[in-house]
């Protein structure tokens, strides 16, 4: 089930994203939401593999986006068309499928977009709105989100000629409620930073908005065994321990909490 | 890798474990595999599925209450390998026995049941529910004594590291335990496990296993600090493997108990490194994480093997 | 990398241990730097020696009777460390004093010298020897006792296990040693290496290091026997590491000794983490082997940090 | 000391020989039968570099010869041109300079060539006989040798269109003491796997020639202070120790013991 597959192509989508294409050599399927991990094939591999939302799948060609930030991604990026890598998954509950009549409001922060992009590519309508917020202007890749989606960045340095930015917040990119058909029931579903999803939670609780958020944990397996990954969830059901890569990455944001662990989160 | 010439293990013989025979010398590692059930709907390219070959899937220690675990993080990966701090989180002893047991034996995996405690005579009685409870299933094949996990902060680490308490353990537990195999997991972190292997022997284990994670630590470099929360984590992953062998090498020649391997197996020829030294088993732990196929491949690699 | 924000060591301060101040906190460690004559004439890009900024080379270990070693093969390297199985070969204490430390001496080497011995009165008179021969020497700092040597089939692994023979050991040398440092290395092999710690303490070091190598075994896939002759050997490099940091932290906050940290380093990172846990000074092990710069360039990256 | 190249060339040069250039960025000399300690820079380095005995080196170009064997030859292979890769050296005592009026007779076997044709460049007269063993005819390095070698090969296979060479042990190529001018001293100097250095110590001793070899360990350091790679040595000054790497790897075959290990060598 982890499937070696082969590196189609590797690069730069703007000034930090890069978008990897792998081979996988047969037809690959997932819901929007979920995940893979990804390891380098044989003696390359890691010690854990390390996990990315799927952004889009055509065919046998699975791709992601990623920023380096370790061992791990510095190694992803290092791969060149050809070079085998170790795939498991797809992985993980998914965002759901709209309602009838719902409007979505989708939040996507740096390489938060994935599931989101993935999620408005597949169930998106025309009501719905699809915002993306970035560090800078330089940071936004703008050949995946066209002219639909809404951008912000921290600091517009870098934005490509002709393209508008808000900078700010993603959140400041959220119409008001009165904009929005009043009948509608809305769902705002995020992937991002904490503070994002702090954000994104708080706004949605304001407004009597359902809010589903895909949460990150450092993960050993992916597929729920180790429970390395836990997330204290509250819901009907009681207070215990989820399991990020097993039970989620995708919860309800009010039965999570998205304080930092050294804030006093799941520590 | 091929059959090396001094090869000398029938792998096509049954594999017997004092009362059982079991289908097979490649195992998952308790903990790495949760209770075996998560991966069961996995099909390789090739259709088969993770258990294919295994000899037994250890499951997750249980303890008699359900238990929550340590704080997060539990993990760090490090140069080549990885230190854990899981704090045995598991359902419970009873709510594996109502549900998780039977499931493993409805889907017909092999399997040798975990057990911790913090006090030797808990063993007995969990032992005898397990005796009472699932008398009848043809793929519950055993227990393993986990008498070493280094991250309970009730006494794990001495307890495990005393030859009288692991004695205490096995004998509580061979007690209530008349049909099905019996091991001790041992720990690594005592400079004389042959000692600890030769107290499980005359106790009545059918094997011993070896070894549980050694005690590590790492620094977060952004703070200073260790990275876990509780400091120390089990190491594990092919950082240990010199390790484990030799732990296994002083158990095998100075204990003559069957002792079954783990550490830093990932592939077949890790393996038989282990069965070089005399392991009737082996346990694959860190990297079925990474792969839930790990063990499977190894067995398929190793099982086609005979002696003739 | 750059002086992290909860650094607090002041590098430009005088580094004092015991009776004397030396020149650095990275060392190199015994063994893996010979004598620290071999590479005096090798020169980096930049014009410098492999010594420039080293606090302490400390020597091979001697022993009172010259050693010829174990045999070939001594060393096997694996997945991230290496095995080794010198045996301390060595040209014997008197030949070291009469043709060795001179020669440190006279090229300015900062040193502190390893010693080993199968009995613990041995020690004081060889630290005696030294007190005698070379107190008028600047650059001879102190003594290390190797206690911790798995490689030395008399006694080595039991030897400095136990806390009454570390503190015999210690008591000897200090006895005769009144105006140098004194460190005792002490083995990792062991459950509880800060009662050794304590044991080394009051009997009068002023440090301990830690750690030596682990018991570690590998196996030959062509043979299906262990590599090295002797079975087992010493595992050192960064596989170590994560053990080496939670001894060094058992020690500093179990036993309250100023702690010399060794296993695993070598590049700055893996430096920091053990002064982050109260290491006093560092020492470079197996990355010497590879790059006889490596100590220096630890210690020049982390040389011009000061606490203010 | 540990200088980080640059990779210039890395390619095969005949079945099984690569041959990797090395730019060190700085002039680099050495003396033939020395040797440099090669690993990966960085994160890609080896717990032990491996030692490889020096083929060439021009200006700052260090050239080597190697098979793949194991993990190190095999990242080396992995090497394209512009990656980094450490040396350490040149090491350990080389071939003697020749005497005035000496007869030198060279004996390479497999990739033991680069030490005795280093030499032979440096040092090599017209009367001089210059001899190479390889496996199959595949694997000789014609390039190298041009015509002034003398070839011998287990198996003629795959031996170049226009190319000849003696099939046997490489000795065979070794001419009769009668051959050679009665007055001149003789020195045989070898390197290649043990049964080699057997052939020419006998053969030297029974012609009453001098015979130094070039001997192999496992390294550990390959700078004299980790006694890993030590062989046994008696002459004169008695019987001892000495390390391969900085006594060696050049020793007078009448000196050691060129039993295999297992063989009751060393051991
Ligand atoms: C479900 C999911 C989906 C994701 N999708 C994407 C995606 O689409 N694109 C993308 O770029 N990233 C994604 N990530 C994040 C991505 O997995 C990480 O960036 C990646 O694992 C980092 O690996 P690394 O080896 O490069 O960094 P590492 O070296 O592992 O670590 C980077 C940072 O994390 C810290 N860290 C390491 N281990 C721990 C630990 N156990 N606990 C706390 N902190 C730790 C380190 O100190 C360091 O600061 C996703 C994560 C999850 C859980
Ligand atoms: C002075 C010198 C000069 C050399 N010059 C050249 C040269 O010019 N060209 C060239 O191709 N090679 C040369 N070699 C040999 C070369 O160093 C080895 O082929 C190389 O180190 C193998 O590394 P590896 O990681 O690929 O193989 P490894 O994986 O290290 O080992 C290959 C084989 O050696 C065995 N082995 C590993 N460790 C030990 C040990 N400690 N003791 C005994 N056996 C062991 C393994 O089991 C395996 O069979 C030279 C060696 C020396 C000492
Ligand atoms: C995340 C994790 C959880 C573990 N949990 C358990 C456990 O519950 N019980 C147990 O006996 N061993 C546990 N272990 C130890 C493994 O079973 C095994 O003994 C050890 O990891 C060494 O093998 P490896 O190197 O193959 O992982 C755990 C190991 C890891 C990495
Ligand atoms: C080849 C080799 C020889 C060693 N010889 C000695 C020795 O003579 N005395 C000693 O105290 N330690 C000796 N050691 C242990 C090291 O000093 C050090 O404690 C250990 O290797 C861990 O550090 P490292 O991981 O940086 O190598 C030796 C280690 C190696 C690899
Ligand atoms: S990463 Fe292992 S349970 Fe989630
Ligand atoms: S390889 Fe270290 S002394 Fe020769």
């Amino acid at each position: 089930m982890a499937v070696i597959g082969v590196v189609a192509a590797n690069r730069l989508v703007s000034s930090s994203f890069h978008r990897l294409d792998i081979d996988l050599g047969r037809p690959f399927t997932f819901r929007p939401g979920q995940f893979v991990m990804v390891n380098g094939a044989g003696p390359r591999a890691l010690t854990f593999s390390r996990p990315f939302s799927i952004l889009a799948a055509e065919g046998s060609v699975l791709s992601l986006l990623y920023r380096v930030v370790g061992r791990g991604t510095a190694e992803l990026a290092a791969m060149a068309p050809g070079d085998a890598v170790s795939v498991l998954g797809p992985l993980g509950e998914p965002f759901p499928e709209p309602m009838a009549a719902q409007v979505t409001i989708l939040l996507g922060g740096g390489v938060g977009l994935p599931p989101v992009h993935a999620w408005w590519r597949r169930w998106g309508r025309p009501g719905d709105v699809a915002c993306f917020g970035a560090r800078s202007g330089a940071e936004v890749p703008w050949d995946l989100l066209g002219d639909a989606w809404r951008v912000s960045v921290d600091d517009p340095d870098g934005l490509a000629p002709g393209r508008r930015a808000e900078v700010g917040v993603v959140t400041t990119l959220v119409p008001e409620a009165g904009e929005l058909p009043a009948t509608s029931p809305v769902v705002v579903l995020a992937c991002g930073p904490l503070p994002l999803l702090r954000a994104a939670a708080a706004l949605a609780r304001a407004r009597g908005w359902r809010c589903l958020v895909s949460l990150e944990e450092h993960m050993g397996c992916g597929y729920g065994v180790c429970k390395g990954c836990v997330v204290r969830v509250a819901d009907g059901a009681g207070e215990r321990n989820a399991t990020c890569c097993h039970d989620g990455p995708v919860f309800d944001a009010a039965d999570v909490c998205l304080l930092a662990p050294r804030e006093g989160g799941s520590a | 890798m091929k059959r090396p010439g001094w090869w000398s293990l029938d792998m096509g013989a049954p594999f017997r474990l004092g009362p059982r025979v079991l289908p097979g010398r490649v195992w998952t590692a308790s903990g790495c595999f949760g209770y075996g059930l998560a991966a069961h709907d996995f099909v390789a390219a090739d259709g088969s599925g993770p258990y294919a070959g295994l000899g037994a899937v250890v499951t997750k220690t249980v303890t008699p209450q359900p238990r929550t675990g340590n704080p997060m993080p539990r993990l760090v990966e490090t140069a080549c390998g990885a230190l854990n701090s899981i704090g045995l989180e598991n359902v419970g002893f009873e709510a594996f026995l109502a549900t998780v047991l039977p499931e493993l034996e409805a889907r017909g995996v092999p399997t040798i049941v975990s057990l911790a405690a913090t006090r030797p005579d808990d063993f007995g009685p969990m032992a005898r529910r397990l005796h009472e409870a699932a008398s009848g299933f043809a793929h519950w094949h055993g227990v393993e004594l986990n008498l070493s996990c280094p991250n309970v902060a009730e006494g794990g680490h001495d307890f495990g590291s005393s030859p009288d308490t692991v004695a205490r353990c096995v004998a509580a537990a061979r007690a209530c335990l008349p049909d099905r195999a019996l091991l001790a997991k041992l720990t690594p972190n005592t400079a004389d496990i042959a000692a600890l292997a030769a107290a499980a022997r005359d106790a009545g284990v059918d094997a011993v296993a070896a070894i549980n994670t050694v005690v590590g630590l790492d620094v977060d470099l952004a703070t200073g600090q260790p990275h876990l929360p509780r400091r120390f984590g089990g190491y594990s992953g092919a950082a240990i493997q010199p390790i484990a062998l030799a732990k296994v090498d002083q158990v095998v020649r100075g204990a003559g108990v069957p002792v079954v391997g783990v550490g830093g197996i990932a592939s077949v020829e890790d393996a038989v490194k282990f069965f070089a030294l005399g392991a009737v088993a082996v346990q694959v732990g860190t990297a079925q994480m990474r792969d839930p196929f790990a063990a499977a491949h190894v067995a398929a690699a190793i099982g086609q093997w005979s002696s003739s």
